[in-house]
């Protein structure tokens, strides 16, 4: 598989399009703009991308507490998207869950997850849909190592296997789970040999690299398409900031925070298209105006937005 | 009207619904190749196929998350959990995740997800197979949770538990399965959240669910040789709960008894009359009384004297009847 | 005497009864290597070790039972589930097997447990980060449920559940681990099962527990101004619940208002209205009012108007006082 | 490992006895002797015997819905068990829990449950009780290989094997949950091969051959004491009967019912030692009548001891 020229474009300003999301929501955390607590996915950028790059607008998304860039890969709008962790009444939520549980079920977003693994078995019910109606739609369900120690994987993972259900199980691996580090909770090296116990194919890839992690994806959602069942992938990331944004992360060491950010997976794919002349003269500037431009107006939007609906608080709870 | 059993209604109304939405389907453990561990399932994998009568592993998290998001992309999914104990492991699952989705995610989402389970004694099925927890989720904003105690009320509640789209939890009682009655011919549902008066009287009122409407029928009956006239209402839905029926009820006879299987304290007794002090005029003050199961798990040799019975009702209502 | 914050009164708990007891251990996500997600457990690892500090992996099921298994073979283990929310992973572990063991196997086990957990709202932290759930505890035998409101109250209720021979569910409210109170030098203990009157009056009894405590006492002060006299209990313990405090009290005042965060629907406050309907004599017949969150999850930027406050409280006692 | 003679005929006297029991209890209960109902393991006799043979009388084994073997094999007390299934307030547990939750503590027994694979993560915590106090003692949790589908077995063999626990994970699959064949709810073939998930050891046996069985658990005990962790021990057993006693098995092939019975645990070993002149002349006869009396004094015991008392239904619930 290799990329046209504006395919690696697409890939590289979706990279980007997470980070400065990304970026922004901490420095208005930071700010006090925004309530609550949320989790940033900074350094771990190539995972959304390269696996988003491989999925059509009616595939399902699951994601979690660190699901910002899985939401903004997917194609969500941005502007609400936005309005929703500031907790506003025009956010996709209604201002009702913030950060943690942002979705768009037009996008395929279908939501995020304030609970570990608890994703997982959603996604085996999303998956089944497609299945059911003999429709060509996957799902993808994103979630961190420390996850994949909960029993909803064990149960998830059997059953998608068992029924070869649509359903690519991504793993961003990425040595921590809160303030604890991997050695702490998990005895074996690595997520993708507990595929095994499934009959599930599990791959594991250099999550830094973004076409390493498209071409996994690529595969991995063909077999699913193809109806030949799910693939547990594993993406060996580094969590360059802290668990949440504002964590001092006293209890980790500084070379390891450090050698997060020496893999900076855009700096990795700009190099290489340094070479082909893909990005040509301005074509970095470009995408990060256009980007600017896009968070400007999704920041405005939601600050301008009138604040959530006390009265929406009692919509919904049933239909 | 034919005679027909508790557990058939159930297969009635499943087989019904299947027949008529192609979207319903059924998951869980043991529901097709074995028809049901109380076969009430049973014959629907030969009627209607692998696709739709899905066998599990024994994983009840992901049979509920199943549901779920088969939910979320438009199917009608009626999960089974063998045992209401067995809730416990799918906790998450229910309550922080289908009971939530629809609020939490903006409200686009419909999820008409039916989790039926079997409660309850009667079996000497011994502590960890025979819990009453139905005040756990009546106390989890989004669910529906309705306890049917007749086969005409479990066949017209769960068609319309599957119409639903809300998620609902159908609590059948294991100890009612082989039960008899009446149930129409015809096709027919029962509403949800309506209460229903077993029987009509006037000097107090029984509010009661599940298998204790029949103990509570049993010592109205006993009561009214005694000259008492005890109304019966069957509350059939625990959430919604029927406020009305509730309070035209005792503003009529100005005195409560709640009977519920479950451990009495935190029991979905202490909510109805909770409820009828607040809401009643200050005029009326009725006198009030509770029958639940003592504070203990639910034991295997002493269970016929642990579960509520006939005579525990009649003493509740003697206990109002003074003064 | 000196100001303590209640995230601190609980470690020194944890510190003094580690220190005092060799085979008290604590287990949890994050508890020692990370000090615990809200710092409960801050140093103890370093001062303790591995041993007796263990950090799990995410995977709530196992941490009940590991701390079940041990105390089977006489451990006396503290687990920690980061928020209650997550206890709905645990049900199996904690409702079906630790509230059982000594009852279902004869009585031989005693069963030394305790299992904390945030809970409630307050930090827009929504749906699946801030819910009141001690009311589904309060329903299983086997189980005390605590809910300190104090530092004060927070560290003698620790230490005595630590000392105490039965399962412990101890409730911290998460808003409330910034709050300072005074805490003695010296050691002391606060018992389970008894609850406190936080403020003594004539008029109106308020029962009410952890961070409603608060609010209570504001309202209270505010009632005052305007010649109303409330005494407000903090209950301190759900399970067992302190019958006579509240009795007591409300014979005097004849007027009852319950406060908690918990959605009102089926929450312990039920139980309360119900238990006092029946065990006042005939001659008393309280008004009352419940205060509780409205039946909805926990909304995150709306969480403000959801949560009960001091004015919630103000209007439930007017309502009692009229007439 | 080659056993004694007297140790031959222990471990034969002991699938006897769980035979014996087992046999006894579903005549029992067709006459409507015991209440409730009752899930018996014959025909996978092995199992018990081959492992408990290698345990002393404080090592901990947790059981479940089919542990009457367990328990017996473990040394039990009959006439309590058998006082307990018939729910009389001599059983040891005052006749409150029957057949699903025998426990005798003082025999290692910690207790039966009713809930699949609710033992797993409870084992976790009797295993670590040894290892906190430096005792050599070990614990084995049975469970049948459809429990190997439940959440709590992936949290439990992790923390396990992360934690080097003495723990015994003895697996006992028959090819069956409930009324469902494994292919029903698992894609692979067996259970040990999961234990590579967590970086334990997983061992596959025929559960048929008493002696391969307690070889492999010798090993894994051994292990175990010597502080080197956890073992997932799979024995590939047949279920000779029912789900539960007087499941018709109307969803069962009648040939898969024959080729278990082809499988009897007892007559192996019985041929086995035909050779040696371990059993002696009139061997058999003296262990099954040795049993035979065990049994009826256990049963007499149960059937004369008065009912569960009503007053302790209130006792014991809290300390
Ligand atoms: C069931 C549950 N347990 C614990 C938590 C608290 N928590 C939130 S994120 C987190 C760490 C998750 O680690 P991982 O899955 O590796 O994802 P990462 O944060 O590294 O992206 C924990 C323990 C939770 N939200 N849900
Ligand atoms: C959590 C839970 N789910 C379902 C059941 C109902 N049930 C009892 S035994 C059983 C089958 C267990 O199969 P397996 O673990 O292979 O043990 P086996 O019966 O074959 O010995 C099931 C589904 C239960 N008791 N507990
Ligand atoms: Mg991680
Ligand atoms: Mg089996």
């Amino acid at each position: 598989m290799t990329e046209r020229a504006d395919e690696l474009l697409a890939i590289l300003a979706s990279m980007v399009r997470v980070r400065r999301v990304e970026e922004r929501l901490s420095e208005l955390f930071t700010q006090g703009k925004i309530p609550g607590f949320i989790h940033v996915s900074i350094g771990q950028e190539a995972v959304p991308a390269g696996v988003c790059s491989c999925l059509e607008r009616d595939d399902a998304v699951l994601t979690t507490h660190r699901g910002h860039g899985h939401a903004v890969a997917k194609g969500i709008d941005l502007k609400r998207f936005m309005a929703e962790i500031f907790g506003r009444r025009t956010g996709f939520c209604k201002g009702r869950s913030g950060s943690m549980h942002v979705a768009d079920p037009t996008a395929g977003v279908m939501g995020a997850n304030g609970i570990v693994g608890g994703g997982l078995p959603i996604a085996l019910g999303t998956a089944l849909a497609s299945q059911y109606r003999g429709e060509k739609t996957v799902t993808v369900c994103f979630f961190g190592d420390g996850a994949s120690n909960e029993g909803t994987f064990h149960e998830s993972l059997n059953i998608a296997a068992l029924w070869s259900l649509p359903v690519l199980f991504c793993c961003e691996n990425n040595d921590w789970a809160q303030f604890t580090p991997q050695s702490r909770y998990m005895k074996v090296e690595g997520v993708a040999r507990r595929a095994d116990s499934y009959g599930m194919p599990g791959v594991s890839v250099d999550g830094s690299d973004v076409l390493a992690v498209r071409r996994a994806a690529a595969e991995a959602v063909a077999r699913a398409r193809r109806g030949e069942g799910p693939t547990l992938l594993e993406c060996k990331v580094r969590r360059w900031f802290g668990h949440y944004v504002g964590d001092p992360q006293k209890y980790r060491p500084a070379d390891d925070v450090k050698a997060a950010k020496a893999l900076d997976p855009i700096e990795r794919l700009v190099s290489r298209l340094a070479g082909s002349n893909a990005l040509g003269t301005d074509g970095m500037q470009a995408i990060e105006s256009r980007i600017q431009a896009e968070i400007d107006a999704a920041v405005a939007f939601a600050a301008e937005s009138p604040p959530a609906d006390p009265a929406d608080l009692h919509r919904d709870v049933y239909a | 009207m034919r005679e027909t059993r508790y557990v058939k209604a159930i297969n009635e109304a499943l087989l019904e619904e299947m027949a008529r939405d192609e979207r319903v389907f059924i998951v869980g453990e043991d529901v097709g190749f074995g028809g049901g561990a109380f076969s009430a399932t049973r014959d629907l994998l030969q009627r209607f196929g692998e696709r739709r009568v899905r066998d599990t592993p024994i994983s009840e998290a992901a049979i509920v998350g199943i549901a779920t998001g088969a939910a979320m992309r438009g199917l009608r999914p009626v999960a089974e959990i063998m045992f209401a104990d067995f809730l416990t492991l799918s906790m998450d699952q229910i309550v922080n995740q289908l009971a939530k989705v629809r609020y939490m995610f903006g409200g686009t989402y419909r999820m008409p997800v039916v989790i039926r389970a079997a409660c309850g004694g009667g079996l000497n099925a011994g502590p960890q197979h025979s819990q009453s927890l139905e005040a756990w989720f009546a106390h989890v904003p989004g669910l529906e949770v309705v306890m049917p105690a007749t086969p005409h009320d479990a066949k017209g509640l769960l068609k319309s538990a599957i119409r639903d789209d809300n998620p609902v939890l159908f609590l059948e009682h294991k100890a009612l399965y082989a039960s008899k009655g009446d149930v129409p011919e015809e096709e027919y549902l029962v509403p949800i959240g309506e209460a229903d008066v077993k029987r009509t009287g006037k000097d107090v009122t029984i509010v009661t669910a599940s298998r204790m409407v029949h103990h509570s029928l049993e010592a109205a009956a006993a009561l009214a040789a005694e000259g008492i006239d005890a109304e019966v209402i069957d509350l059939r839905t625990i959430s919604p709960l029927d406020k009305d029926a509730i309070l035209r009820s005792v503003q009529k006879t100005s005195r409560l008894v709640v009977a519920h299987e479950a451990v009495k304290a935190f029991g979905f007794g202490a909510e109805i009359v909770a409820m009828i002090c607040e809401e009643l005029p200050a005029s009326i003050r009725p006198r009030v009384a509770r029958v639940g199961a003592p504070f203990a798990p639910v034991p295997f040799a002493q269970e016929k004297q642990y579960l509520p019975s006939a005579a525990d009702v009649v003493q509740a209502v003697k206990r109002v009847m003074v003064s």
